[in-house]
């Protein structure tokens, strides 16, 4: 039982090494750059989509033009290959979840993706089994927050319980939250 | 560190402009070892310098070795999961070690991740502007194919197609297609489509083609304007290319272009020539229509205005819009159309011409002496007279709100007499009008005979052939095969060019072989009947390394290499006559429809007098015997579809036969001549015979033998169709293409053993296809009436959910439903759902999770009626499948969905057993296993994939409903009724289908639940249903009605 | 051995129990009666009905391999027959399952005294029967490899089984009825497997049988305890006898499909499961105590006794059937008179559904004759043609209701595939390899009962009639308040 | 069975030859006032556990906490699984469908039962039990099989020569005594 959750199974907390070094604490972190940047159709599709590489061409070509951690992208750039990421969060093919709803309803990145401007090589932050889908979809208003925070790293609820469940059932009221639980909403 | 380089399938990247994408493989799966060509072109093009432009020299040795090799000639890969029925003798050593391997690898098997340890991410180096991956794209393209074209609307997942819809804005299509167009997607991803270009059996570049061709286009030019050259081509519809052929003509002025179609519109064009002076096309408005005569004419599904006419012929057998039409119908086998008409006549094909002019006789004056000639020709069998003075009384009250059809298979005479029929009864302005044809040329057999000639004369010395497969499917007598092959003494001076999907029985015979490029892979455009040009736009860059058919005719130009893209955006920048073409051609490619003024009505009416000179120029088809007829099949037209397996697992919607054609004959003739079904026969025509597996169809003619067109395919690599079913086009002659008396059936001793999906016809009695007559159905909606039990209350112990929300539902109108089977496919296509080849239907493992229920009524030694009815899961809210199932796998969503989710499923099947609508659908082997990646593009990303051992049903696409939503949800808006259709009501031609949420009073489905025809099917189960059937009602002639007691209503027991 | 003059003596009284063993034995000779095939060597036939049933073993390991590989589609299995063989073998050899429980248990509450000789004999062919059936319902699964999806245990998944479903149900019901007659059995074989150890010749043997016998030694002690524990397990034996394959029916009766969905399912599935257990278990004694020379302890009397249950559950039975088509006719539905009277009675397997109604309705009704009762041949051949029925039975309520059911457009037809049958013959495989180790290796008879039976029939013979009675209702349950 | 725990200790074992004998004999030495005695016999004795003075069995006790157990476990797990934690709407049927439960809360019911009987009767006996000092006597293996023996401790009163004495008077046809560790 505690077996088949350990992050040894459900591959949690295990940096991936990647084709290319890149680093989330540099961009996210220290750069502050918003998700959406690169990440351009996590509010209108189902994928938060992998930057192509003309995004990255498009500040490396100004900065950081000549530094050899970016051969492979102006390799990539320049001969028309994509850059082959390894997939880091993988949910079974049956899975459909959807970036563009979850935004729209006001669930943050960093509530399943953890605190990505902490993370070198990219790392699963939630056990991603159904369980924890369904913990969240049964009684989605805790883990809700305003849409201007809404790629925040940093940002908490209330600690007042009280104020945080006020906020919860306010959001949970202007976005249009219900729980969902049928199946279809992720089986199809 | 892994590779930088993925493999990529596909053509080089550097081509591609960016306007679309190319299909990526992310799984990046070798290609199947019998894949001996694409590993050749692989191994060379990883060899070659990458400056000659992958065509280097060891690509040629290489890849000629390889085509040498005897894999490559014989393709050894089988379409399907081995059968299960092996023998236990079949079990051969290795299977057995195999076995072996698993059960052991299975008892190793504890505690597996289903975690793919390294899955690439693949992303765009520059994402196309227009793409988001992981939202669907639509674009606006077309089809031709049958002499017109159709305009449809193509979706595209991450740059690959992957279904098709009609094209709402398309005046013919207005957002249905055929089986035809939906699964002419699945020979875009075909592996076994060719992919070399070769001479002989050496493969050749497109460059060393274009110049062979150049210098032959040169040669003919400067020596004789291209008397020795011919081309034969399908019918031309497209602007594009009639004005290629214009100026292929101006430089090679003798040079000669023949059409051949396998379902001409030749009769019809002779009589409007005689009776207009031009080629014309009866363009009939039924909406219009209250009384329509069909004279063989099979209007809701022959090409190529089927589409049209099945809308508004629709339309009115509906109450709630207005005054029901009738239908009228004399033909020789059942067809789809057949089964729609109120009284049907069954006649011999030779006979509906004393039909037509007996009722011309009755009409009687301008037509009195066609009709009179007409009788000559055919006089009238005592036996239809009642038939017939009815229909032309009923005809003459509706003067100017009727309509006579004449189907193509009918000689010209009939179809002048038609055209009489109509102008005499002021049908034509008001139901019919005449509108110039799209396809001028003569395009049946006999126009071929003399190119046959001159081939064997040795006067041609290129023959270019563009149109399909004419080898197969031209009639044997006329002797093409001949001319092409060794037995022709001038064979050698000839050059025969082919060009097509698939390597098939012409291009065995062909010097040249162009594997051609998909009409979704390359430019152009094409006319629907009405006129309205659609511009063909492709999808993806060609797969298998095709030539379009506009860059091949250009070769012959001998001028710069342009794209099909070029020629035909040049063509048209300089025939539109706007002052920015550039905004307007952006318009035209994106609605796919350019809008040129559709054809123009001839104003001169059909000089009726000219009529009695085509049926006096007439030719009685010799009498006697058995009568046969040649049918294009409603599964594989005339076998250009052979090797699509959606359209060979597709049922025929008469017999419900798959995987076959069958000889059919009428249970009276079958009786007759001893002869059972599944018997295989001799059948003896005209010096040649042929072996025919029988099949008795109720509602044949006696004494008639209907041989469906298009099986019996021994195309080279067309694994799929080969062998399936016999060619019926070995015993057909040009000088009686569709029908002719004088064949003789004798019974072999041999047996076939027939897949059916429907093996039982009768409804014994039971409400489930609510089929009566007007007059009935008010009789019987009282309360313990007959629909009573279909609708009336029922007791109900169990608790009511609440539906807060949304409360998806689904209505099918029988009255409108005709059994195309379009819907089918458009499920097939949506939902990623398996074919299973004969031995598993023969099994009864069929997968189609909607299916057309098909009954006869009455006698079927006689007269029967048949009635139509799709069913697919009815979503009950009751769901006797959901609760005895162990594991939750199938379970109602909040909207009252009955959801079925595959990866709970372990597959004890009792939903299926408590099923009483017998929807659901098991997964007994691996159906999905051993897809090529080409055939893995076509599938839709947005549903599961279904593995062995689960079950599967009607989602009522739920994948639509979902994406729906969110966008919906995403933009804080109730779903908009317009923006959700099921596949199958989105494709179905007559709007038979209506789906949508029941918390909406005016939604189309909440009208037609609450309408007085709905009702439930198995109501008394107390299953409640969310899909309501509609009662199909039907318009008989009271005069035709047999009296009371006699009416055998459900005949059987 | 000595020819028993049992035979010879008229029986007086049906019950009277001096038949039951052979009058002559004291509890020595008994033991070596008893126990003496386990330390035989096993002859030339044992071994060569185990050579058969072990080829046959072989089938079930290639149609399950097969089945494995292949997917259900090996089987014959289509839409709308989407249960086939599996389910018909799992009832069958659930029926036949049946008596063994029911002999020991009920008969034992009953205190019928000649359950004695043959209790242990059929409680092991119940554990075997039920082993065999168990194969079925895990491997007619599509994913076999995801049925433990069936047991509620607390998943990543967060989902759960559905308990309104019966094949939950039987999930439960045929684990524990497994397990209780598992149990049950090696409560009543301890002292046996004691009497073993102490009797064998070898250290080996003394080790292997001492570690089954958990170091009983036959103390007041443990008789105490195992007096009561006994007779609870039996207690409890009985209503789940019934209950197992009243769940059994359930699996039909819960469906709404016209030949499934019935109210006399329980008590007629409980009537044929114990109609067709007797039957195997006629089928298999009558061999068994030939060539194991229990004559002595299984008379003919014994076999007497169950052909006049088999003739009573017949009977039953055949009720069962005749309701059946009463109500389908009474309800006036037409889906239900045409599954019984057009589908089953004339439709495409209406050989079977004669063959069935020749099987268990025609053929039971010879044990109405004394003469059929007692011929060793008779009731053999009569035993075996009530399993073909029985099988027949499941074949058309299974088969027959599928085929044909609401709409006519999805009737169709369910043909087998050798794998099918190679699974089925398998099973028996598993079957008669299963008991040939048991009458090898432990006593085929319940030797302390039998034992203690001797001790009340003498003591019987000393008090007289009324004395019989008394110490008969004292065995085993003696002592118990 | 470590070493330094073994405490030798001598009991008599007395073979009889009938039942009714040993039970005789085992009465009338409880009347003397031995205790700690103990029959074995190949089946069930007539009077064995009274000559004994054994209090009623617990057994059925067990059982029935079994059962109840099994009631309980069965009735909860169900409504929890389909009608609290993850409530379905499963063919329009109630979420708490209890009739639907009772065939599992049956079953299990029963089968907690027979597991209470079980490893009730293995409790109480105090088996699996491999070792036992009787087993040290060879003439005792009869008791499994037609041997009926009485076992009687030896007590600070009597030694084991006395104790012989006694159990021959009373017609015993075998008397011995073993020695082996303590229980």
């Amino acid at each position: 039982m505690a077996y088949v959750r350990s992050p040894f199974v459900t591959f949690q907390n295990h940096p991936v090494e990647q084709p290319i070094e890149f680093d989330h604490r540099h961009h996210a972190g220290d750069e502050q750059i918003d998700c959406r940047y690169c990440h351009t159709s996590v509010e209108d599709a189902p994928s938060a989509g992998i930057p192509s590489t003309t995004i990255c061409m498009s500040c490396h070509a100004q900065v950081w033009n000549q530094s050899p951690y970016l051969t492979a992208v102006r390799e990539a750039y320049y001969t028309d290959q994509p850059i082959p990421w390894v997939r880091v969060h993988n949910l079974p093919d049956f899975v459909y979840f959807n970036h563009s709803i979850h935004v729209a309803k006001g669930v943050g990145c960093a509530t399943c993706h953890g605190r990505v401007d902490e993370m070198g090589a990219l790392e699963q932050y939630a056990p991603l089994t159904m369980q924890w889908c369904l913990d969240c979809h049964r009684d989605p208003k805790p883990f809700l927050r305003p849409q201007e925070f809404i790629t925040s790293m940093t940002w908490q609820p209330p600690e007042d319980p009280q104020e945080a469940a006020a906020l919860a059932d306010t959001l949970a009221e202007q976005y249009d939250v219900h729980s969902r639980t049928s199946c279809t909403t992720c089986h199809r | 560190m892994p590779p930088l380089k993925p493999k990529l399938d596909g053509a080089p990247m550097k081509d591609t402009p960016t306007s679309f994408a190319l299909p990526v493989v992310s799984d990046a799966a070798a290609a199947p070892a019998q894949d001996v060509v694409g590993e050749a072109l692989d191994h060379a093009s990883s060899r070659s310098v990458a400056d000659e432009g992958a065509y280097g020299k060891t690509y040629w040795r290489s890849l000629e070795e390889k085509l040498g090799t005897a894999e490559y000639l014989e393709v050894t890969k089988p379409e399907f999961p081995e059968g299960a029925d092996l023998p236990p003798t079949g079990v051969a050593r290795r299977e057995f070690m195999q076995l072996l391997g698993a059960s052991m690898a299975l008892a190793g098997a504890t505690a597996c991740s289903t975690r793919p340890v390294d899955e690439r991410l693949v992303p765009f180096t520059r994402t196309p502007p227009e793409l988001t991956p992981g939202n669907p794209l639509h674009y606006a393209s077309g089809m031709t194919f049958g002499g017109s074209t159709s305009g449809l609307l193509i979706t595209a997942r991450e740059g690959r197609p992957i279904k098709v819809e009609g094209n709402p804005q398309h005046p013919v299509n207005q957002g249905a297609a055929s089986q035809f167009e939906q699964s002419f997607l699945m020979s875009l991803y075909d592996p076994q489509r060719a992919r070399v270009l070769r001479n002989g059996k050496s493969p050749k570049a497109v460059r060393t083609f274009g110049e062979e061709m150049a210098i032959i286009s040169d040669r003919a030019t400067q020596e004789n304007g291209g008397a020795r050259i011919r081309f034969l081509t399908e019918p031309n519809t497209s602007p594009v290319l009639a004005h290629l052929r214009e100026r292929i003509q101006e430089r090679l002025p003798q040079a000669r272009f023949h059409t051949y179609a396998s379902v001409s519109q030749d009769p019809a064009s002779e009589a409007t020539r005689a009776l207009f002076g031009q080629p014309a096309s009866a363009m009939y408005d039924l909406s219009k229509a209250d009384i329509i005569l069909s004279l063989d004419a099979d209007f809701l599904e022959s090409r190529p205005a089927n589409l049209g006419n099945a809308r508004a012929f629709a339309r009115r057998r509906d109450p709630a819009e207005g005054k029901l039409n009738r239908l009228y119908m004399c033909e020789p086998r059942l067809s789809v159309t057949g089964g729609m008409a109120d009284h049907r006549l069954r006649v011999k094909s030779q006979e509906v011409l004393s039909i037509a002019s007996a009722v011309a006789a009755r009409i009687g004056g301008n037509l009195a002496e066609v009709a009179a000639a007409g009788a000559r020709k055919a006089p009238l069998s005592s036996e239809f007279q009642k038939w017939v003075d009815v229909v032309a009384s009923d005809l003459r009250e509706n003067a100017g709100r009727c309509v006579v059809i004449a189907g193509e298979r009918q000689p010209a005479a009939v179809h002048a007499l038609a055209a009489a029929l109509n102008a005499e009864l002021g049908a034509v302005g008001n139901t019919v009008r005449y509108v110039p044809a799209t396809v001028t040329e003569t395009t049946d057999a006999s126009a071929l005979r003399s190119l046959v000639d001159e081939l064997m004369a040795g006067q041609v010395d290129t023959l270019v052939i563009t149109a399909w497969n004419p080898v197969y499917r031209t009639p044997v007598d006329l002797g093409l095969e001949k001319a092409l092959s060794a037995e022709n003494p001038h064979r050698s001076k000839l050059t025969v060019i082919y060009t097509s999907l698939f390597e098939d029985e012409t291009s065995q015979h062909a010097d040249w072989f162009v594997p051609a490029a998909h009409e979704m892979e390359a430019w152009g455009d094409g006319r629907a009947e009405d006129g309205t040009v659609s511009i063909i736009q492709p999808l993806t860059q060609p797969i298998f390394n095709g030539v379009p058919a506009s860059e091949l005719l250009a070769y012959f130009l001998h001028e710069p290499f342009r794209t099909s893209y070029q020629i035909l955006r040049d063509f048209w920048r300089g025939r539109a006559e706007v002052a920015d073409f550039d905004t307007a051609w952006e318009t035209w490619v994106s609605m796919g429809i350019v809008p040129e003024a559709s054809a123009q009505s001839l104003t001169e009416g059909p000089n009726v007098q000219a009529a009695r000179a085509v049926v006096d120029a007439y030719t009685p088809a010799a009498t006697g015997e058995l009568e046969v007829n040649f049918v294009p099949s409603y599964a594989v037209f005339d076998g250009q579809f052979a090797n699509i397996t959606w359209l060979q697992e597709l049922a025929d919607p008469i017999s419900k036969i798959v995987w076959d054609n069958a000889a059919y004959i009428s249970p009276a003739t079958a009786k007759r001549l001893g002869l059972e079904a599944g018997d295989v026969a001799v059948l003896t025509y005209r010096d040649r015979t042929l072996e025919v597996p029988v099949w008795p169809l109720p509602g044949t003619t006696d004494d008639v033998v209907v041989l469906p067109l298009g099986y019996g395919r021994q195309g080279l690599h067309e694994v799929v169709a080969r062998d399936v079913g016999f060619n019926a086009n070995l015993v057909r002659t040009a000088k009686a293409p569709w029908f002719e008396g004088g064949a003789t059936l004798t019974k072999t001793k041999k047996t076939h053993k027939f897949a059916l999906t429907q093996s039982h016809w009768r409804m014994e009695g039971r409400p489930l296809a609510m089929d009566m007559s007007v007059a009935d159905f008010h009789e019987h909606t009282g309360e313990g009436a007959k629909l009573y039990r279909v609708r009336g209350e029922l007791p109900n112990v169990l608790p009511d959910f609440e539906y807060d929300g949304y409360k998806w539902a689904m209505a099918i109108d029988l009255a409108r439903c005709t059994g195309c089977s379009a819907c089918v496919i458009a499920c097939q296509a949506e939902n990623n759902i398996p074919v299973v080849g004969k031995e598993q239907v023969l099994r009864g493992r069929e997968m189609h999770w909607l299916r057309l229920d098909r009954y006869f009524s009455g006698d079927e030694m006689g007269d029967v009626e048949m009635v139509v009815q799709p069913v697919m899961c009815v979503h009950c809210e009751k769901a006797p499948c959901e609760y005895v199932c162990p594991v939750n796998a199938t379970v109602h969503s909040d909207e009252g969905l009955n959801d079925m989710v595959y990866n709970r499923c372990v597959g004890t099947r009792y939903c299926a057993n408590n099923c009483p609508y017998k929807v659901r659908r098991f997964n007994y082997l691996h159906y999905t296993a051993d897809k090529s990646p080409t055939e893995k593009m076509l599938m839709n990303p947005d549903v599961t994939v279904r593995a062995r051992g689960v079950m599967e049903k009607c989602t009522y696409c739920v994948q639509r409903i979902e994406r729906v939503r969110i966008d919906a949800r995403v933009q804080k808006r109730p779903i908009y009724e317009k923006e959700l259709q099921s596949a199958c009501q989105q494709t179905c031609p007559t709007e038979a289908i209506s789906f949508g949420t029941l918390s909406d009073p005016n939604a189309q489905v909440t009208k037609d639940h609450n309408d007085e025809r709905s009702y439930m099917l198995l109501h008394e189960l107390g299953t409640r249903p969310r899909t309501a059937h509609m009662v199909r009602l039907r318009n008989p002639n009271p005069a035709l009605v047999p009296p009371k007691p006699a009416e055998a209503h459900e005949g059987g027991h | 051995m000595a020819e028993t003059a049992a035979h010879s003596a008229a029986p007086l009284d049906p019950l009277e129990p001096r038949h039951l063993v052979a009058p002559h034995h004291d509890d020595k000779s008994l033991n070596e009666t008893l126990l003496d095939h386990v330390w035989r060597k096993p002859g030339k036939g044992w071994f060569m009905l185990l050579g058969v049933a072990m080829s046959a073993l072989g089938l079930l390991v290639i149609g399950v391999s097969y089945t494995l590989f292949k997917g259900i589609g090996a089987w014959g299995n289509n839409q709308p027959n989407s249960w086939g063989f599996g389910i018909i073998n799992f009832v069958w050899w659930v029926g036949i399952g049946h008596a063994g429980t029911l002999i020991s248990a009920i008969l034992l509450l009953f205190q019928q005294k000649w359950r004695t000789s043959i209790n242990r004999f059929a409680e092991a062919m119940t554990l075997f029967a039920v082993v065999c059936a168990g194969i079925f319902p895990l491997l007619h699964t599509g994913r076999p490899w995801f049925a433990f999806w069936l047991f509620p245990y607390p998943s990543t998944l967060g989902a759960w089984p559905q308990f309104r479903s019966p094949l939950v149900w039987d999930v439960f019901a045929i684990s524990t009825y497994l397990t209780v007659s598992a149990l049950f059995w090696f409560v009543g074989l301890i002292p046996d497997l004691a009497a073993l150890r102490d009797s064998s010749k070898s250290l080996i043997q003394r080790r292997i049988y001492g570690l089954f016998a958990l170091g009983w030694r036959g103390s007041g002690r443990h008789w105490h305890n195992y007096k009561i524990a006994y007779l609870l397990l039996a207690g409890l034996s009985t209503p789940l006898v019934v209950s197992v394959h009243t769940i059994v029916s359930f699996d039909f009766a819960v469906s709404q499909l016209p030949g499934w969905h019935a109210t006399i399912f329980p008590p007629y599935f409980v009537a044929g499961a114990v109609f067709s257990g007797f039957a195997m278990v006629i089928t298999l004694i009558v061999p068994a105590r030939k060539y194991l020379k229990l004559r002595d302890v299984i008379t003919d009397r014994h076999l007497e006794n169950m052909n006049k249950v088999i003739l009573a559950t017949g009977l039953i039975v055949s009720y069962g059937y005749l309701m059946e088509h009463f109500i389908a006719w009474y309800s006036g539905s037409e889906y239900e008179i045409w599954t019984f009277y057009v589908n089953r009675a004339r439709g495409p397997y209406a050989g079977v559904y004669w063959l069935m109604i020749t099987c268990n309705v025609i053929t039971p009704n010879i044990f109405w004759f004394k003469k059929a009762r007692t011929s060793i041949p008779i009731m053999w051949v009569a035993s075996i043609v009530v399993n073909i029925g029985m099988w027949c039975e499941r074949f058309i309520i299974i088969v027959t209701s599928l085929s044909q059911d609401f709409l006519p457009s999805s009737w169709d037809v369910f043909t087998p595939t050798w794998v099918d049958w190679s699974i089925y013959i398998g099973t028996m495989g598993l079957f008669g390899t299963l008991f040939l180790l048991f009458l090898k290796f432990v006593p085929a008879v319940a030797v302390a009962e039998v034992k203690e039976l001797q001790l009340e029939l003498k003591h019987a013979a000393v008090h007289g009639a009324d004395g019989v009675e008394a110490s008969a209702a004292g065995t085993l349950t003696h002592g118990v308040h | 069975m470590a070493t330094e725990t073994k405490v030798l200790d001598s009991w008599v074992l007395a073979e009889f030859a009938t039942p009714e004998a040993l039970v005789d004999a085992t009465q009338k030495m409880r009347e003397k006032g031995y205790t700690g005695m103990d029959t074995y016999s190949p089946y069930p004795l007539h009077g064995g556990s009274e000559a004994l003075g054994l209090p009623p069995s617990r057994v059925p006790f067990i059982a029935l906490g079994g059962a109840l157990t099994g009631l309980t476990v069965a009735l909860s797990m169900q409504t929890f699984m389909n009608t609290i934690d993850y409530p379905l709407n499963v063919g329009g049927r109630p979420l708490l469908s209890l009739p639907a439960w009772v065939p599992i809360t049956f079953e299990l019911a029963v089968l907690m039962a027979a597991f209470g009987i079980f490893f009730g009767l293995l409790g109480l006996s105090r088996l699996p039990q491999p070792y036992h000092r009787v087993f040290e006597s060879d003439e005792f293996r009869s008791a499994s099989t037609h041997g009926y023996w009485l076992s009687v401790p030896p007590t600070e009163t009597a030694k084991s020569e006395d104790i012989m004495d006694q159990l021959k008077s009373l017609g015993a046809t075998h008397v011995t005594v073993v020695t082996g560790e303590n229980e």
